[in-house]
């Protein structure tokens, strides 16, 4: 999460159009400014092409937590029923591959969704009920309508420039943003 | 009390059984959930070789039914006994029992047994009442010679009751004894019997007889008429069986050919079949089939036989007499002895002549000494009443009855497994009574009460030093000896009763009743008989032969005669004659006998007996008069209906035909198409390996569907050795049986036939419960059991659902909670007492098996399949069912499964059960085509 | 207006959460350790008895043979508690006086049975046969441990299913000669590769099998 | 309705995107702010009408008597039930099949409508979800209630016990606990998973300082920020992927533990198939009857259109037909095989034996009754639908209640034929279940965001802008 280390803070704009916001992250970024952050209502698919996001890691994990369920689902099948105490039922092998497979799949998707679950949320760094964001009075928009963007105060780029870049877009307003910790 | 017993060395060993009750229940093992509480040990007192605790002792004894025993070895576990199976050495059992002898052993344990003497609404010690029975006493009363007092006993063949009895009218010479059994009738007083041999008869005619499960002497008979159709190869010979009757027995359901007619057509068909063994082919009105019979008898000139059921009335009898002099059958296949009853050396009168004593108020003490004749006797006699209106009535008995309710005092009579005594069996075989424990209450035994009528003592005498005394007596030579042995072998040496000449009567020429709508017939119950056993949970819950109908009786009736009431199961008819009448439930049977209604005797009780009371209609009711076996009667539909506990509801295959059945000529012809359809499936799993039967014996049990007359034996049996709950009629209307072996019944779709299949756990090698439990609560043990864990199962009861036999049963409730102390001391400590909520179903009596095998590797030796009987087998009269290890080729279970007529139960499903079926074979008589 | 949620709040969150799973986690695994604790399986828990019989003063000092008592472990599922008589074989009258044989002087006049406490109880669904234990060639102490060290007798093994299992699997280890059935200590004496082999001797000799269908045990 | 296949939508973005492809308008008729949408999408959460608080009352009442059976049912035993041999599973094992089943439409409708891009699904799929969750709550309070012990049910999941026995594996109830836990998981952390962001707006949105301390909780922080989004719409697809094979999986388990016996009307290989369509089927019906009165109680006919009522009733009578299929094939194969058990069951004993009434009430309502669907004004007519809908509940109870009794109480040997009564407790289960359902769905619409407010926003600004051209197609 880009907005998750801000040493000395940040500044943040508000929007309240779609269009406009875009507009303006995408001069950001012609600017050159790099530790930006934007917060919206809803995904805006746009904000993925001006902000360059490295594709996500969970696919991977997930395939990874689905592989070890499948395998462990299946192991503890054949130890229980084949090696632990095999028993003669009605005169079926102990090690009775069809019927194995279908637990074995069960626990595949299980345990893959649930990596899927918390790998998200791991990923996000959440749980994080504070965030400097928060401290903003009228930020609870951003979850309703109104479209924000925050600038890291250490951009290399921007620095105390940023305001005044921020303000040029002509946002609803621009506030400063307290630090992270 | 201790010390007392060192006198009585035989009788100490099974004494102290009270005082163990807490261990035994404890050992029973009531609980089957893993919760312990903690636990007492109650060793002995003082130590006894013969009671050693974990191992089950036996002991010969004797049971009478209607005064005729059957001898019984008694199984019983640390002083209470538990089990009871037949006596190999004894003529009446063979090694078999039957189902009232089999349950006998749950009325000894019975709660709602009399369990206190009482006068009046007093109750008193039983020295009270004896004190007023003293000759001296009494003959203030009843005059100097005693012609007031007057002895009601049920029918005995005991010879020291007749010692004793002797003794009592030497006491009081003018006191009348009288002997009653509804069953019996008059006939308890007959000097003579007729006695049959059933091994050496080829043909055989039962008319109007159940000589096979319900008459005297009928194990006996059973085995003898198995034993000449085994078949074990298809050229064998094999005896025939006709049989005349109106319902429909388990005799006829063993018959070769039935015929089912009106009660009143019994004496036409003896007649013309008299005519025709006389006159040969000579041309007679009968039909057919009458003719046919007749040279088959013939054609069998001293080894056929003719059997007239004993209810009927001796002038019809003698007709079945006259034809067995024809052929030759008397003195060899029949015969006449003297009744091993008593009544040789005392007068016995009819109970017709104490009830006209009675009338006439020439009764001052009466005393009913077992039986319950205030309810056993037809209701127009009144005797109810009459007996409440003698000065001074008494009844020793069982239960707080009928009878003991209009006596004025009661006194508790000891179970015959509580105490000493003798019988005979219905050959005059004497046998001992000997009992497994000490009276759970303060009752005593006939005998005891003989004594003190005849005043030899005080009430204080105990039937064992009675018996003892008159045993001395009449024994000549050593009687030490001859009674340690008879104790053992269950039989004494005396000599069976000896052979007398025919009764002259006169064979009837008329018909009882011509031209009448219905008929009614009474019958004996095959499971409670008169009524005496009526509370017995085990008996009331057996599926009864043929019908299934379990805790209740009905008015059997004809599907022709159905319709024409239009009525159907459970419908209310109202049987009605003159100012009698009965309303019960119809039942419809196949094969029965048009526009007749046959009754059961023993139900409708009033008494207070809990589990008999409003159970059933009592026939009595209608009873037109002792010895009455059939009559007249209207019949009308009342519009009322009610809910029969009908233990299986189909009555035909459906088409199906689970049982194979072939007539012995078919069978000959081409045995391999009778036997076994093949059964392989296909499997995505490997096919499975054969049992290994080198380590292990592998078990499998065989059952003969030829000689398996459905009288339900093993069913009790299997009760009784397997703690199987009795769960009551109103869980048995829902499908909730619990009965592990169940004999299921095909009607042959035109009625004709009806054949037999007890059903129970097929342990098949590739069970289909097994796979579908998830928690492997039953799975397969490496001698080729099924197994089923109680304490691992959960309950999903899947494992029914796949079982294609429907062979397992559930406990819905806790089918244990609410039993009596004394309940529990039935229980086999062997096997576990199932829980609320587990799945059980037949083992194979698997804890014989271990046991078993356990002695045997005590004694450092293999077990072989022979070591082991399951109680099923063992009560079996006609041994249809065999046990044994597959890896015993020689042995019985083996030579009989490989048999071409063998085969498994739907085995198109490949379960590949280890119960194999032996088709059932009829031997038809090819002359023959209208059985009906 | 101030966030809904202060600054430490986020570590709490995490902590919280770290504390489900913990929790939920470790009281599971606490109870699968628990019922393997003594406490559960009653193990070495110390049973008063109505009369303190002594026997390390028995099989031990005194040198009585386990049978003598125990008559029936040879014949029946049951080793047999001694009836009250046995005592009085060697405890004359005068030894009876003293208190602590109070119980079995009433249980002699009373003639009811001394109430022992059961010290080695199995569920009502398990059928233990000693008998055929000790014809296998299983001692009393593979079981019960060394009796005639403890003043008062305790439960020596866990008689958890899997426990039985682990003999039922493999009894060889646990074979020694019927001769030293009741001896005492004779494991530990006897652990030589050479007593091993003489193990599966005795394995072949008596006969022993490993038995697991469910019916060995449960009827 | 146009769709993009998944090949397109992927591109080289590793993950298909959930972003569908230029919808038509008639999905979404808001002429408001988002503010006004967001107004009237969380109005339920500031308090609901008196119409709410009486089906509460009702729905309460329900669930009471749903707890009274159980409670009677673990005191007394099994036997308080109707159940006997041969019909040892009854009204337990039906309710448990039919609540599962209807738990499938959920899944279908967030999951594999997601995957296929079908846009109309965002302002349905949680409620749909929701249903899931509390179907499945109920169908798995069954299978355990049903056990004869139901203190011992953990011996069917493997664990390391004293006792060294283990659960067996080749039973199919195993397989069942396995597929229903892993259902309900998935399906609560996809649902949970997509209701964050809307729970945050709840948090920003509401006034009490209390509850937007409450929602805040559960909203774990959520503050929208674009790497925020783009995993969560990653996650969701992955989860969608991951849900989707267990619409077909489940059922298909489920309907195993019918046809691994070999019970005529039970062994068949038709089965899994037949069943899943089946739930999806009943699971349809279901979700109709819930958003048809949310529809007008929330006044919500501009974000649930008749688009989505007309393509529900299409697909309903498509699964009718599926379903349809599956009863003629059964019966036929039943013919086919000249087996007199199977013949007897399917071509008598259903259609003529003892609930020959039950079976013809099941046709009429799964085959006939949404016949009505060919027409378009019965697709888009609140009243037939809601009608259809509760028919097709009816007919798909009643279906699973003949496989399994009619099946169990005519069997292979007559001698043990037995019928089936149920007792007032079976019915206390049944109609108390369906209280506890009501019970919970209604506290779901008072207290939980229950139409995805992000997802609409998104999909309505989709529709505003540029047609939507260059919406959900993949980025460079």
């Amino acid at each position: 999460m880009r907005d998750s280390r801000w040493p000395e803070g940040a500044y943040a704009a508000e929007f309240a159009d779609e269009r406009h916001f875009v507009g303006a992250l995408a001069m950001l970024r012609d600017q050159g400014y790099t530790r930006l952050e934007t917060y919206t209502p809803y995904p805006v698919p746009r904000i993925e092409s001006a902000l360059r996001d490295p594709p996500s890691v969970l696919p991977g994990l997930v395939f990874l937590g689905g592989l070890c369920g499948g395998l462990f689902s299946y192991w503890v099948q054949w130890y229980t029923n084949a090696v632990s105490y095999p028993l003669n039922i009605g005169g079926r092998p102990a090690h009775a591959v069809p019927a194995f497979f279908i637990p074995t799949f069960e626990g595949t998707v299980l345990s893959a969704a649930v990596v899927a679950f918390v790998g998200l949320f791991a990923l996000l760094r959440l749980p994080k009920p504070w965030h400097p964001m928060f401290e903003i009075d009228g930020f609870e928009r951003a979850s309703i309508d109104h479209f924000w963007i925050a600038v890291d105060a250490t951009d290399p780029r921007g620095g105390t420039l940023s305001q005044q870049t921020l303000e040029s877009l002509d946002p609803l307003r621009v506030v400063r943003v307290p630090a992270t910790s | 009390m201790h010390a007392h017993d060192h006198d009585h060395p035989p009788e100490l060993n099974r004494r102290d059984f009270l005082r163990l009750a807490g261990a035994s229940v404890a050992l029973a093992g009531l609980d089957g959930c893993s919760r312990m509480p903690a636990e007492h040990i109650l060793p002995y007192v003082d130590s006894r070789p013969e009671l050693t605790p974990g191992i089950g002792s036996y002991y010969a004894t004797a049971m009478s039914v209607d005064g005729y025993a059957t001898g019984l070895i008694v199984e019983s576990h640390e002083g209470r006994p538990t089990k009871i199976e037949g006596n190999p050495a004894h003529p009446a059992s063979l090694g078999a029992a039957g189902p009232i002898e089999l349950a006998s052993v749950l009325q000894l344990y019975d709660p709602d047994r009399g369990k206190s003497a009482r006068v009046g609404s007093e109750q008193v010690q039983w020295e009270r009442v004896a004190a007023n029975l003293a000759p001296a006493a009494l003959r203030s009363r009843v005059g100097g010679r005693g012609s007031g007092l007057h002895l009601l006993i049920e029918p005995t063949s005991s010879l020291l009751d007749e010692e004793l009895l002797a003794s009592v009218l030497t006491a009081h010479p003018d006191a009348r004894i009288y002997m009653y059994s509804p069953m019996l009738g008059d006939g308890a007083t007959d000097a003579a019997v007729q006695q049959y041999d059933i091994a050496n008869a080829d043909v055989i005619v039962a008319i109007d007889s159940d000589f096979l499960s319900t008459a005297p002497f009928h194990l006996r008979y059973a085995r003898q008429f198995a034993d000449n159709r085994r078949l074990a190869r298809p050229t064998d010979a094999m005896n025939r069986l006709y049989v005349v009757e109106s319902t429909f027995s388990s005799t006829g359901s063993a018959a070769d050919h039935r015929f089912a007619v009106r009660p009143r057509e019994v004496t036409t068909v003896l007649r013309w079949l008299l005519t025709s063994v006389i006159n040969g082919d000579a041309k007679t009105e009968a039909p057919a089939w009458i003719a046919a019979i007749a040279r088959d008898l013939r054609a069998h000139q001293g080894r056929s036989l003719v059997i007239v059921g004993d209810a009927q009335p001796a002038s019809i009898r003698a007709l079945g007499d006259a034809i067995n002099d024809a052929i030759g059958a008397s003195g060899k296949t029949t015969w006449y002895t003297t009744s091993p009853l008593v009544g040789h050396h005392v007068p016995v009168h009819k109970l017709a002549d104490l009830v006209g004593a009675m009338d006439a108020r020439e009764v001052d003490t009466l005393i009913v000494i077992g039986g319950n004749p205030s309810y056993a006797t037809p209701r127009a006699l009144g005797f109810s009443s009459l007996m409440r209106a003698v000065p001074n009535s008494g009844y020793l008995g069982l239960y707080e009855n009928e009878t003991a309710r209009d006596a004025r005092w009661f006194v508790p009579m000891s179970h015959y497994l509580e105490r000493w005594g003798d019988a005979r069996a219905y050959d005059g075989t004497v046998s001992i009574v000997q009992p497994l424990v000490n009276p759970l209450y303060r009752s005593i035994a006939p005998p005891e009460l003989y004594a003190t009528l005849a005043g030899t003592s005080n009430g204080g005498a105990r039937s064992y030093d009675l018996l003892r005394a008159s045993w001395t007596r009449r024994t000549s030579g050593d009687a030490e000896t001859a009674w340690s042995d008879a104790l053992q072998r269950g039989v004494t040496a005396d000599a069976p009763m000896s052979r007398v000449a025919a009764p002259t009567t006169f064979p009837s020429d008329t018909n009882p009743f011509e031209g009448t709508a219905f008929e009614v017939i009474y019958l004996a119950d095959p499971k409670i008989h008169d009524g005496s056993f009526a509370n017995n949970g085990w008996l009331q819950e057996l599926p009864a032969p043929l019908t299934q109908l379990t805790w209740g009786n009905a008015g059997l009736i004809s599907p022709a005669t159905a319709h024409r009431l239009n009525v159907s199961d459970g419908d209310i008819i109202k049987l009605s004659s003159g100012q009698r009448a009965l309303e019960l439930p119809a039942l419809v049977v196949p094969g029965h006998a048009d526009d007749t209604v046959s009754v059961h005797f023993g139900y409708g009780r009033t008494g207070s007996e809990s589990a008999a009371r409003d159970v059933g209609a009592d026939a009595y009711a209608l009873w037109p008069a002792v010895g009455a076996r059939s009559e007249a009667i209207t019949v009308t539909r009342t519009g009322a209906a009610q809910a029969l506990a009908l233990a299986q509801t189909q009555s035909t295959g459906a088409g199906r035909d689970p049982v194979h059945r072939a007539t012995l000529d078919a069978y000959r012809a081409s045995p391999s198409s009778v036997g076994q359809r093949s059964g392989r499936v296909l499997s995505l799993y490997p096919e499975a390996k054969p049992p290994d039967s080198n380590t292990a014996l592998q078990w499998a049990m065989t059952i003969d569907l030829t000689t398996c007359i459905g009288c339900g034996a093993c069913v009790v049996g299997c009760q009784s050795e397997n703690n199987i709950p009795v769960i009551g009629a109103s869980e048995v209307r829902n499908g909730r049986s619990m009965q592990w072996m169940h004999v299921e019944r095909y009607f042959a779709d035109n009625g004709a036939d009806a054949a037999m299949q007890p059903m129970l756990c097929q342990h098949c090698e590739n069970a289909p419960c097994e796979y579908v439990c998830p928690v492997g609560a039953t799975v397969h043990s490496s001698d080729g059991l099924n197994e089923m864990v109680y304490n691992r199962c959960v309950g999903t009861r899947f494992c029914s659902n796949n079982c294609p036999y429907k062979v397992r049963h559930f406990n819905w409730f806790d089918y244990n909670k609410h039993l009596s102390e004394t309940e529990l001391m039935v229980k086999n400590p062997n096997v576990t007492v199932r829980e609320r909520g587990v799945m059980e179903k037949c083992t194979f009596c698997v804890q014989r098996i271990r046991e078993a095998e356990i002695a045997a590797g005590r004694d450092g030796r293999a077990p072989r399949g022979t070591d082991v009987q399951t109680a099923c087998q063992q009560a079996c009269p006609t041994n249809a069912i065999v046990f044994g290890s597959l890896t015993e080729p020689s042995s019985e279970m083996m030579r009989r499964r490989n048999q071409p007529r063998s085969f498994a139960a739907l085995a198109e499903l490949g379960t590949e059960p280890r119960v194999r079926y032996l088709a059932r074979i009829r031997n038809a008589n090819p002359e023959i085509h209208d059985s009906r | 207006m101030p966030a809904l949620f202060p600054r430490w709040s986020n570590t709490v969150a995490r902590g919280s959460l770290l504390a489900i799973v913990v929790i939920v986690c470790g009281v599971i695994l606490g109870l699968m350790l628990w019922v393997r604790t003594s406490y559960a399986t009653g193990q070495h828990a110390s049973i008063a008895q109505p009369v303190p019989f002594d026997h390390r003063i028995h099989a031990h000092a005194l040198q009585i043979d386990c049978r003598y008592c125990h008559a029936t472990v040879e014949q029946t599922a049951s080793a047999g508690v001694p009836p009250t008589a046995a005592c009085v074989g060697c405890h004359n009258s005068v030894w009876l006086q003293s208190a602590p044989f109070a119980p079995v002087r009433a249980s002699l006049s009373s003639l009811r049975p001394i109430a022992w406490q059961r010290v080695n109880a199995l569920p009502d669904f398990v059928f233990f046969d000693h008998s055929i234990h000790v014809a296998k060639g299983v001692g009393c102490e593979t079981c019960h441990g060394r009796v005639d060290r403890m003043a008062r007798v305790e439960q020596a093994a866990p008689l958890s299913m899997g426990w039985c299992l682990s003999c039922h699997r493999n009894p060889t280890p646990n074979l020694r000669p019927r001769s030293e059935i009741v001896a005492m200590g004779w494991d530990a004496a006897h652990t030589s590769p050479a007593d091993d082999s003489a193990r599966i001797r005795l394995q072949h000799e008596y006969g022993v099998r490993s038995l697991t269908s469910c019916t060995t045990c449960h009827r | 309705m146009t769709t993009v296949p998944l090949r397109r939508a992927r591109g080289d973005n590793p993950v298909p995107t959930a972003f569908p492809a230029p919808p038509d308008a008639s999905v979404l008729r808001f002429d408001g702010s988002d503010r006004a949408l967001t107004d009237q999408l969380l109005a339920p959460l500031r308090g609901t009408g008196v119409v709410w608080w009486v089906l509460f009352a009702v729905s309460a009442a329900g669930t009471a008597v749903f707890a009274f059976s159980c409670w009677w049912t673990v005191a007394k035993g099994i036997g308080a039930w109707g159940n006997n041999i041969p019909v040892a599973w009854a009204f337990a094992i039906t309710n448990f099949v039919w609540w599962i089943g209807i738990g499938h439409a959920g899944t279908f409708i967030s999951a594999f409508l997601l995957l296929l891009n079908q846009h109309w699904r965002a302002s349905i799929n949680r409620v749909a979800e929701a249903m899931t969750i509390f179907a499945l709550m109920n169908a798995g309070l069954f299978p355990i209630l049903h056990l004869g012990r139901p203190w011992f049910f953990y011996w069917l999941i493997p664990y390391p016990a004293t006792m060294g026995v283990w659960p067996n594996f080749k039973s199919a109830l195993p397989w069942d606990i396995a597929a229903v836990t892993t259902y309900l998981t998935v399906s609560l952390l996809f649902w949970y998973a997509g209701l964050v962001p809307d729970l945050a707006t709840a948090r920003d949105w509401l006034d009490s300082r209390l509850a937007r301390r409450i929602y805040g909780i559960f909203a774990l922080g959520w503050r929208g920020t674009s790497t925020a989004w783009r995993q969560h719409r990653v996650a969701m697809v992955l989860l969608a992927a991951l849900a989707t094979p267990l619409v077909v999986s489940v059922h298909s388990v489920v309907s195993l533990d019918f046809a691994i016996a070999q019970l005529p009307g039970w062994h068949s290989t038709i089965f899994p198939p037949y069943f899943v369509v089946g739930a999806i089927y009943s699971g349809f019906a279901m979700v109709l009857l819930l958003i048809l009165p949310l529809r007008h109680a929330y006044r919500l006919e501009q974000v649930i259109t008749e688009r989505h009522l007309d393509a529900m009733a299409k697909l309903t009578l498509t699964m009718a037909l599926m379903l349809t299929y599956a009863y003629v094939v059964e019966s036929f194969v039943a013919w086919y095989t000249h087996d007199i058990p199977e013949r007897f069951t399917y071509l008598f004993e259903r259609p003529f034996g003892t609930y020959a009434v039950l079976f013809w009430i099941m046709i009429t309502c799964n085959v006939v009754v949404p016949q009505v669907f060919w027409w378009k004004r019965n697709r888009t007519s609140v009243g037939v639908l809601l009608a259809a809908s509760g028919a097709i509940l009816v007919g798909m109870w009643l279906e699973r209640f003949i496989i399994i009794v009619t099946s169990l109480h005519r069997d292979f040997l007559p001698a043990s034929w037995h019928i089936y009564r149920p007792t007032w407790v079976d019915f206390g289960l049944l109609f108390g279940s369906v209280g506890f359902f009501g019970f919970l769905f209604l506290l779901f619409v008072r207290f939980v965001p229950f139409i995805a407010i992000s997802e609409v926003k998104r999909l309505r600004h989709d529709l505003g802008e540029n047609g939507g051209r260059e919406i959900g197609l993949p980025h460079a």
